[in-house]
């Protein structure tokens, strides 16, 4: 397009005018996410950058248009948390083809290969979290026992890929069975209520609850609780503060960090390398860290 | 001539009887959503005999509680021929500000870092107030502006969406003071969320059955011009419908903090969809009025028990989706058979 | 001032509604203890002058005193309570509620606690109920009420008030006689009681029977006030439509042919029972009754609308089977119903819509799209020959006047020109001149070979239209009678009231 | 006398001005919608002139399309008094299954790994098809069991969402055939999404308006009853109602899958609110019996337009949900004006 053309002249040349980020984030109702824009929004401010945040609501045509948008209003770099990685083609074909830098953060689109010229990925793979768990799991627990997984939202693919490492670390063991499996939509109510359900149908059956994400998670503790239940390893994902703290606290087993603070200064240091005329490595990786009793002082 | 009068005795006879067996399988008709939900009782607890422990029995009504309560607001206004949307949003605001208010001075993460610990009462009324007040904002633009029902509820649903995640930058509110976490406690075996759900169940039928209130509801729904000609302050009385309904959003975010401990700003997402279900299934009918409060009091049951009992026979995450759909489907399909004579 | 004399006094009155003038500057003087009588055509602004009085749509500009007090900027609330109450011409029940819930409606007996004291809403209720002499249980749902009921309700619930003013608009619009008798005693009574009413109806025999003045209105325009024993029909006629009419009942005579319809021994669960008739191709067949006879449901389920249990119904000397609507459509059978509100107009949609809305099939072209400009061609023709007064056909039907509704539900069932056509209480609510131009259009249908089926709780209707008259009681048929010039309204009530019977086999 | 008909001929002048003045007051009260859009149109263009480029404007059309299109089928259902929440469900499942129809014979993924590259027409066929089907069980539901439109599309909602999951055990299909990319491509500057939405408009508009399905649609919303007796044939109507609501899903869904390139199976989730909220800020009331084709589509519009300011203007995301709900309701209220003197 010819005006997108134009803009990003403008842009190039924008020394002394304000640098604008558009920051096309997935979900503002998931707490972890907004970790990340917080941590983007610090680096921005710290750099001078203005950030122009967009919620897509997990839906990944919004997302898509706001990306366009972004680009009409000739935004210097934008930065995406895709909400479908499956259905990022169109985003990429535009941003590049408007010259602008575009830098995926949290979750990967690429899979294994590498992004192309002037895209960028800053973040870790879903499955590892769930790996995490499963394996720290094993350790707590032994190679027996019943476990129930508290699945986020089914549409979401962070709760696909993270139950998928769950159960890619526990089908190694024969004497561990995955009890059930279900959707508490990311929701601590929902979750809080399925694991009532879960210790009346499976009682002390019941060794374990992984849970997609922390909020989940708190919610199965909140149960457990109730029921006198203190025997039943509970773990989250997304490291967030309530959590940190149960964890010090020995009410939550472990949580799994997902670095929100690297994933969303990282984004934007890559940002700021492209514009100032630096090549930044394709892929930054910022790994998973399990957070438990032992290691949980690092966190707070 | 004596011919004639016999016959018309006879007939006067058997009609009776007929009636007699007639008022048996309307009131066994009337009540067909009862009916479906004792069937899916049965069948569950066929299936997983633990069901029917106690214990279970008083989960599936504390489940029940939160979009069993909004469900009674809900009814007001299906009955006066009204929607809802925003009713799980103001769950979550009443319930994100009530946190507030309500942290234990030690939080790490305190709102008000500067405040103390308030006495219990406090987040009380701020949960109560705030819903109250916006559910009238919302009646308030019905009545006045006489803008349909869904955009004004809609347009509130994204609204307190949105401030209430303003309110935290999207963080959860959590520590709160053991008064609050009481709500979500039990009294011997008994839940307090059933107490509190209990309670609302009697506010709310003897507002609908036994005050001017309940009346005006349903003349609203039924013949708004009725209401109006009888000089029914068509107005005022909107604003109180929806005030009531973001009162038991008030309500249920009360008994969502306390459960929960915490309370989030996603809470309650997508809700009101379920409350309205509840509502639905129990047949008040969005024709408007028609309606009872024993009717979402089963409604929101058949929605825990069939939830409660998915999960103790272990079914599937998709299929109990799937499943869930169909039941919800038979079940009205049931109840539907009580409109089956009137042509 | 002319205190004392006159409990009310409208005063150049005026009221606009978008597009249309209803009241262009009237006056009505009402004085105490007086029934006066409101006439005019449909649409004249009766109704609206009501509805400004109690408060329902404020006037444009003019003055109203009351009781010789100016009252401003009040609603019907604050009506109620200084003692205006009205009888509505539209039925507002609320359906789903019971007898006593509609009328108590808005004000409640309560009990010390401030709840509603259920119990003695029914008492309250009974007594209401025995006033208009009406056994009905107070818990009874007015869903389960006939449309007759429904009205006698409404009148019970205008004089529970005990108002000083009562406004009666088409009250007897859906009663037979024997309500209306009922009702003119109880109005005679409140009369007694120095109460004051404001009688509106379409029967000028009603006017002369119970009033003690007229005032005549035409177009938004008041034309005068006469004491009614002043007044003769003719000159009432004249005053309303501005012209004489020289007959009611425009019967064309026509050869009347084979026998088009055969109904025998049909029978509902309740309703009726082993009804037989038959009708003729170019016969209009007009059936009489009391309220509650059974007329409405055996037609409705001759249509299709109501289940029947047992019967044949024979078209052209074959057996048909009709279980709906569509099937009736099929057989060419059309039905005009009773309720005018229940299942008759479309509220929301135009004149034009509700016009076409039985005749969809008739105006689909070739091309399968639909013929706006033929379909509006014919519904302008009916606007005009039976006078629907409307801005234009793009009005929505619920701002028209009862009568004028009315006449666009005729329009719609005479557009479809059907073999049969049913029609049950016609001209309900409908004004003299009009009715006149219906009666005729009636007739031509007849002439050209169509069978017809009309219920009419007026007698001189029946009687002036029909070939030949059934007439039920209690849900049997007592007697089919050739129409003849003898035949008197005395003779006919004695079927309808089942003292006589001309079919001693059944 | 004489002065009598003066001041009749003068009155007559008089109203005859008036008339014209009060309907040219109408058309803009009936139009208020319009006006609200343009308002919209000229505030945001405004505050960031860019909003008026060519490119933008054609985005912001191309943006209104997915819903815009379920808008147009959910016209229908409000028209009849009815409510379709399957919508959005409706496009994942129809969607989902052309893809997986759909997808290069090289993908990675591959649904059907022995299936090569199916020509376009087919996953074409399968959207249309799938959407109509499922829609026609809904009004067959709706028609045959009396059940409220509620319940039965609230049923199909959840059950098509799990099927939808279930299909691909909740992962994307993507890698999809040029041919179905090409749905979401442009033809010079013109979108084709937006091209497919104007055929949608023109084919719904000729059958709300010009065909005898669309009179009965109306005849059926504004009263069932009435609608029986004149002999419209109401339960096929009403399976033709919601048969074209569904296939307005499949439209949409093959739009979605053209723009992105791949669908997941939670795709559209919570577009049934949306859509629905475009047909009733145009004007298309939920008391049945009203509504009007351009109606959804200036709907559709306000929403696009919105979304697409605000990100244009930068508005932060918190904001933006406020600021959306708000203007929904003002949008709505300006439009209310035309009844404004109907109390
Ligand atoms: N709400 C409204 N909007 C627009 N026009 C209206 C409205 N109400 C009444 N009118 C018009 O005002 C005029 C007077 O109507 P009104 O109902 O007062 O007549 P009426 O004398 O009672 O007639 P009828 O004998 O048929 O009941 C009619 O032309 C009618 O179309
Ligand atoms: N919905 C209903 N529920 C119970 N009973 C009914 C119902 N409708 C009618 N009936 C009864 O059926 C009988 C006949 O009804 P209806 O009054 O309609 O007869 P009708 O001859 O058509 O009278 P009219 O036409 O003068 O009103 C009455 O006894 C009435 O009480
Ligand atoms: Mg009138
Ligand atoms: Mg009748």
């Amino acid at each position: 397009g010819d005006t997108a053309g134009e803009d990003t002249g403008d842009a190039g040349d924008a020394g002394d005018e304000a640098v604008t980020i558009g920051f096309a984030t997935c979900n503002m109702n998931d707490t972890f996410q907004t970790y990340i824009v917080d941590a983007a929004t610090a680096k921005a401010t710290e750099l001078g950058y203005t950030l122009d945040v967009q919620d897509a609501q997990e839906d990944v045509v919004k997302q898509q248009d706001q990306v366009n948008a972004m680009i009409s209003q000739g935004v210097d770099a934008i930065v995406v948390v895709p909400v479908d990685t499956s259905a990022m083609g169109p985003i990429t074909d535009a941003v590049t083809e408007a010259g602008i830098p575009l830098v995926y953060v949290n979750r990967n689109p690429f899979g294994t290969d590498t992004p192309p010229e002037g895209v960028y990925y800053v973040g870790s793979q879903e499955i590892v979290a769930g790996r995490l768990q499963g394996e720290y799991l094993i350790e707590l627990m032994g190679e027996e026992g019943g476990v129930g997984i508290l699945m986020g939202l089914l549409t979401n693919e962070g709760a696909v890929k993270r139950t998928e490492g769950n159960e890619e670390i526990l089908s190694q063991y024969e004497g561990i069975e995955i009890l059930a499996k279900e959707a508490g939509d990311w929701q601590y109510d929902k979750a809080m209520a399925i694991t009532e359900n879960w210790i009346t149908a499976y009682g002390d059956d019941l060794n374990a609850v992984l849970a997609n994400n922390d909020g989940m998670a708190i919610g199965a503790t909140q149960a457990l609780d109730a029921a006198g239940r203190d025997d039943v390893i509970v773990m989250g994902v997304d490291a967030i503060p309530d959590a940190v703290n149960m964890v010090a606290e020995g009410t939550l087993d472990a949580t799994v960090l997902q670095d929100a603070d690297g994933q969303g200064s990282g984004g934007i240091e890559v940002v700021s390398k492209v514009l100032s005329g630096d090549t930044p490595e394709p892929i930054t990786w910022i790994d998973f860290v399990l957070v438990t009793p032992e290691n949980v002082a690092d966190f707070q | 001539m004596a011919e004639d009068t016999k016959k018309i005795k006879d007939n006067k006879e058997k009609s009776e009887r007929d009636e007699k067996i007639e008022r048996y399988i309307e009131l066994l008709k009337k009540y067909g959503i009862i009916v479906a939900l004792i069937l899916l009782v049965v069948v569950i607890s066929v299936a997983e005999p633990k069901f029917l422990s106690p214990k279970n029995l008083f989960n599936v009504l504390a489940q029940s509680a939160i979009y069993g309560i909004m469900a009674l607001g809900l009814t007001f206004v299906i009955i006066s021929k009204g929607i809802d949307l925003s009713v799980g949003s103001l769950l979550a605001f009443a319930g994100i500000v009530a946190a507030s208010l309500g942290q234990v001075s030690t939080a790490t993460t305190k709102y008000f870092p500067s405040l103390g610990e308030l006495p219990v009462l406090v987040p009380i009324l701020a949960a109560l107030i705030i819903g109250a007040l916006l559910g009238a904002v919302n009646g308030g633009l019905i009545a006045f502006t006489g803008i349909p029902a869904f955009i004004a509820t809609l347009g509130m649903m994204t609204i307190a969406r949105g401030f209430t995640l303003m309110y935290t930058g999207g963080k959860p509110v959590s520590q709160l003071i053991p008064g609050i976490k009481f709500l979500g406690d039990k009294i011997g075996p008994i839940p307090i969320p059933v107490i509190i759900y209990g309670l609302m169940i009697f506010i709310t039928w003897i507002l609908l059955n036994h005050t001017s209130f309940g009346k005006n509801i349903y003349a609203i729904g039924g013949n708004i011009k009725a209401a109006e000609v009888s000089g029914v302050n068509v107005k005022k009385n909107l604003v109180m419908i929806y005030a009531f309904a973001g009162l038991t959003c008030g309500v249920a975010a009360l008994v969502f903090a306390g459960r929960v401990g915490s309370v989030h700003p996603g809470a309650a997402l997508g809700y009101e969809l379920t409350a309205i279900a509840a509502t639905t299934i129990g047949g008040t009918s969005h024709t408007g009025g028609i309606g009872t409060v024993w009717g979402a009091v089963v409604g929101a049951l058949i929605l825990s028990v069939l939830r409660n009992g998915l999960t103790l026979l272990g079914v599937q995450a998709y299929w109990q989706q799937i499943v869930e759909g169909v039941i919800i489907i038979v079940a009205v399909i049931i109840d539907m058979r009580k409109n089956a004579k009137k042509k | 001032m002319t205190e004392n004399k006159n409990i009310l006094e409208m005063k150049d009155i005026v009221k606009t509604f978008p597009g249309v003038k209803a009241l262009k500057g009237v006056d009505l003087n009402i004085g105490y203890g007086e029934i006066h009588a409101v006439m005019g055509e449909n649409g004249a602004g009766k109704s609206t002058l009501m509805k400004c009085l109690i408060g329902i749509h404020p006037q444009t500009s003019g003055q109203i005193y009351f009781e010789g007090k100016l009252i401003e900027n009040y609603n019907t609330a604050e009506a109620l309570k200084i003692g205006i109450s009205m009888i509505h011409q539209e039925l507002n029940p609320v359906e789903f509620r019971s007898i006593a819930e509609n009328i108590w409606l808005g004000r409640e007996p309560k009990t010390k606690l401030g709840l509603v004291d259920h119990k003695k809403m029914y008492e309250m209720t009974k007594e209401v109920l025995k006033k208009i002499d009406l056994n009905e249980d107070p818990k009874k749902l007015m869903v389960d009420l006939t449309v007759a009921k429904m009205q006698m309700i409404e009148i019970a619930k205008a004089i529970s008030y005990n108002a000083k003013l009562i406004i009666m608009d088409e009250p007897t619009s859906a009663l037979t006689n024997k309500e209306i008798k009922q009702l003119f005693s109880i109005m005679r009574k409140l009369k007694e009681e120095g109460k004051s009413i404001i009688y509106i109806s379409h029967k000028l025999d009603e006017i002369f029977e119970i009033s003690d003045k007229v005032s005549v209105y035409r177009d938004g325009k008041y034309i005068g006030t006469e004491d009614t024993d002043k007044m003769d029909t003719a000159k009432l006629i004249k005053m309303m439509v501005g012209r004489d009419i020289d007959e009611m009942f425009p019967k064309v005579e026509c050869p009347i042919g084979d026998i088009k319809l055969e109904v025998s021994k049909l029978s509902d669960r309740s309703h009726f029972k082993n009804v037989s008739f038959n009708v003729r191709k170019g016969e209009i067949l007009g059936v009489a009754g009391l309220v509650g006879a059974g007329r409405t449901e055996v037609i409705e389920t001759l249509f299709g609308l109501r289940t029947r249990m047992s019967g044949q119904v024979k078209i052209d000397g074959k057996e048909v089977m009709i279980n709906s609507p569509q099937d009736a459509k099929v057989n060419k059978i059309a039905l005009l119903t009773e309720d005018r509100r229940l299942n008759g107009i479309f509220p929301m949609l135009t004149v034009f819509q509700n016009a076409f809305m039985a005749n969809i099939d008739k105006y689909v072209k070739k091309s399968k799209l639909f013929d706006h400009k033929k379909a509006t061609e014919d519904v302008n023709k009916f606007v005009d020959i039976i006078k629907i007064k409307t801005p234009n056909i793009y009005q929505k039907i619920e701002n028209l006047s009862g009568g004028n509704q009315q006449k666009v539900l005729v329009a719609r069932w005479l557009m479809t020109e059907p073999e049969i056509l049913i029609l049950d209480e016609p001209t309900r609510g409908i004004d003299v001149g009009a009715k006149a131009e219906i009666h005729r259009l009636i007739s031509t249908l007849a002439g050209q070979g169509k069978s017809i089926i009309m219920i009419s709780s007026e007698l001189p209707e029946i009687m002036g239209m029909s070939d030949r008259i059934m007439v039920m009681h209690e849900g049997k048929v007592t007697g089919i009678i050739d129409n003849h010039k003898d035949l008197t309204q005395e003779e006919l009530m004695l079927y309808a009231t089942g003292q006589a019977t001309s079919l001693p086999n059944n």
